[in-house]
């Protein structure tokens, strides 16, 4: 296998984290990518939900949006946006949220609301949508983006969503009861919460990435585990599976 | 009773200066034939909401008609940012825009509560959320049993709801399929409803007895616009064009490309504009 | 994941004695076959809950497995009263019964609360209602916006939810079409589901996208009994059998009269006795 | 017309109250009966919705329960019980809840509960089902049932659902907007309630029926209107409508 690149080494990385009995809450964009890849090589049976509605869906192409007419046509059920948020979500059903985010940091914690000041921003987002939610109503959180130091901040410019908030009891004195970011995955390593400190800390490097290169596109002091082991790298059917899986997305938005 | 009506005579009937207005649509069934209209007939100060602001919000904000905005998510799904959302936040351009933010969830209970006739939604969430610091309409609630804080937020009653439909029957009755968002919620707590649909259809026929239908008494007007959705889709009929809404990310970086378009498209255009979007045949 | 699987194991796998059980159905799609197994297996000090008990819970309660029910309308749809429950209630026979009782929106609300995971359900109600004297389980609220005073009642969370369902998928998905009443919000708020379906079919064919489904992985066990819900019915199946509803105030009006029709029809009998009534052909 | 009997005039008199625009919450029994025979006659256009969730019905036959199938099969739209009693009831789209009663108070409170004591009753009774909430989410409140001393009493055995409480302002101090009961017909008489004590007093006779008739029949001091006027006799339109809906129902029944 040929000219793997580190982007597919973290979907196929972050998507081997999903188990077939998850129920997973897919955000759009890389989430959606590795939650389609795990359904599409180790975990058949995966129920992937998206907050338009749409229950166990299984679409051939990754949808641009978060509502395309694939993830409807082949769920199998769709319900009311409300319905979503109060049945399911709300009601602990969903095993695994995955998320990105604009910036992260060390405790998982998520802006995609605003860069600057909220009243005055320098740069106005989206905005959290379901993320607030999402972060404390699933059983645990999976979050991947790529590696960079605008990203990977000290400290967030706002507070969209909680991960571990400022460290160990923050959640749960908040009456959370849900775990929060178990698992970090981006283009040049994995990263989990260190059980004492809840900072996420290094536990693999991706194949080729050097402790340095992570250093340098992290924006806070970064720690590392004990034992960093070298990410074990996409298996054939892996790689295949994710290049088909563009490919026809690809051609498909093409067409559309 | 819904009257089958013209656009732009729905419009008029129940669009004022200042309204609560929302057309909601999480991605499918968007009404951007009847924001058009809206546009056209010059509305002023308007209070938007929606959970997904995206295109046609971005429109009414750039023509300067947007007082306030209430959303959760303001995006280009699947491209980027909603240009000239950021340019009224940003450089209060061409005016500025008042925001009342809140979590998808919260905007999903608010619209529900509003349908429910009650003047709260109560629900396990903001929790850590930085939004509880900056919205002054997010509180909480103490479950009388457990003690458990709860989250509450005002119902969302608009003066005016304009969705999309595939069709309606010949009494005015709307019949939504696919994804369906908070479409339903939204038209029942609002003062007044407009329901613009790709056909009119002598009856339903066949339909499942739990499919989504709104009674024609509660919903004002009823308009024909094939097409009316594009450049989102309605299921059944036609896809998402996801060329548009890439597209827009250029159109909308700029404010004179954006108010040329929106001149030539919109100020000079009218609903039959709509049709020729449908002739891609129905999604697959 | 659901499994199909008989009767008589789904119910010894999911029932346990105390229970709080919940067999719901707004006189459709009442899951008679299964009752019949709780009451075969034995299983005693139960509570139920449900909006109209009917006859099942009737049965229940005469034969003595019930210590308390949990209710808004206990009648015999269309005929009168329930008259197990009624001697339960006025003479503690076979044993005393302990009631909790509420409105229908107030169990509706409770349901619903149940499935969406809250701890109570807030709605304005009971104003000016006898019951708020006598059920300690109606409490209020402010809204934190409005100061308006509303009604709450707790969550209702079944340790079991049994219902009848029309049909499942191979992969255990379930589809309920018609009168729907409150079956999905019972099932997602229990903490074990049992639903008993008419048949089992390769897949669900060309339903509407938004029709009730129920996945799989919300159900426990999947069981197929023809003719399940009679004397209720099922929409597109059977109809409903309104003479046995009758027969039934006979039935009961005894206690001798009711405990050998017990001991032939129930006690001695089982599941298959179910499918002579679809026989009857389709409801029209 | 031969044979008019009380019953058939309290149907009809009942369904007149009964307008095209209504949005009628129809409760099972007289209430049916009534709203179906101005569906069939003067009101085509009424929309019946019952609590089982079906909107916009239009039986060809009476039901015998609250959820028969043909109430669905005939209905503009079928929801959820949680949404026909949040979005539907207590959202405020019901023009006038039809009710019936076990017992019945001067101010048009009911019970349906118990007969005796609560907690040791002499007869326990179904209880309320939708009534609290009818009675006071809907716009109007139209009562039909039959006259008797044991129905019609100086004080209710249980507090099932309010009507005007204990007089004026009564609904008004516990938050109440609506108006509540507006009308209530029997066998014997059509009476509404007086503006001043909110008590129900008689404002017309059936054709043949005395005022002593009345009083015996009604166990509070009744008063009647300055004015007391016949009740408009049946027409033939209306008298046919309803004997043929019975006897469908009646063949309907039978053959099931």
């Amino acid at each position: 296998m040929t000219g793997i690149t580190l982007a597919e080494i973290m979907t196929v990385t972050a998507a081997r984290a999903l188990k077939n009995t998850d129920v997973c809450f897919v955000g759009i964009g890389l989430p959606s990518e590795a939650c389609n890849l795990a359904r599409l090589t180790h975990a058949p049976e995966i129920t992937l939900i998206y907050e338009s509605g749409t229950i166990g869906t299984k679409p051939n192409v990754l949808p641009l949006s978060i509502g395309d007419g694939e993830l409807c046509e082949t769920a199998v059920a769709n319900v009311s946006v409300p319905e979503m948020f109060r049945y399911w979500l709300q009601g602990g059903r969903i095993t695994v949220g995955f998320l990105s985010a604009a910036q992260l940091d060390r405790f998982g914690n998520i802006n995609t609301t605003v860069i600057g000041d909220y009243h005055n921003p320098k740069t106005r987002l989206p905005g959290g949508g379901g993320a607030p939610e999402i972060a404390t109503s699933c059983g645990e959180i999976f979050i991947t983006l790529k590696h960079s130091k605008r990203a990977f901040v000290d400290q967030l410019d706002f507070f969209t969503s909680i991960g571990h908030g400022d460290g160990p009891g923050h959640r749960g004195r908040l009456g959370i009861t849900t775990k929060g970011p178990t698992r970090l995955v981006t283009d040049l390593c994995v990263m989990l919460p260190n059980p004492d400190s809840c900072e996420f800390e290094v536990v693999s490097l991706h194949p080729g990435v050097t402790r340095e290169q992570v250093i340098e596109a992290t924006g806070w002091p970064l720690s590392f585990a004990k034992n960093v082991i070298e990410t074990a790298a996409p298996t054939a059917i892996e790689l295949d599976a994710l290049r088909d899986l563009k490919q026809r997305t690809t051609e498909a938005h093409a067409a559309a | 009773m819904a009257k089958i009506m013209e656009l732009a005579t729905a419009i008029r009937e129940n669009v004022n200066d200042g309204d609560l207005l929302v057309m909601e649509g999480f991605t499918h069934l968007i009404p951007h034939a009847a924001a058009h209209e809206v546009i056209r007939q010059g509305y002023k100060d308007l209070t938007l909401s929606r959970m997904t602001p995206d295109l046609i919000y971005d429109q009414l904000i750039g023509m300067g008609r947007v007082k306030k905005m209430i959303f959760s998510y303001a995006g280009n799904p699947g491209v980027g940012l909603l240009l000239r959302f950021r340019d009224a936040v940003e450089n209060q351009w061409p005016r500025a825009l008042e925001i009342e933010e809140h979590s998808h969830a919260a905007m999903a209970n608010a619209y529900e509560a509003g349908a429910a006739g009650l003047p709260c939604a109560v629900f396990r969430g903001y929790r850590g959320a930085g939004l509880t610091e900056v919205n002054p309409n997010i509180k909480s609630i103490e479950c009388p049993f457990t003690g458990e804080k709860l989250a509450a937020v005002p119902a969302l009653n608009a003066d005016v709801t304009i969705i999309h439909a595939q069709r309606a029957n010949k009494n005015g009755d709307v019949l939504l399929e696919g994804i369906i968002g908070v479409q339903k919620e939204a038209v029942l707590g609002a003062k007044r409803a407009v329901v613009t649909v790709e056909e009119i259809v002598d009856d339903f026929g066949d339909i499942s007895p739990n499919a989504v239908v709104l009674p024609s008494w509660t919903i004002n007007a009823v308009v024909v616009i094939a097409g009316g959705a594009h450049p989102s889709y309605a299921h059944g009929y036609y896809s998402r064009d996801n060329g548009f809404y890439k597209d827009w990310d250029r159109i909308s970086r700029d404010r004179d490309v954006f108010l040329e378009w929106m001149d030539e498209n919109v100020v000079k255009s009218g609903p039959q504009a709509f049709e020729v979007h449908v002739k891609k045949g129905p999604a697959k």
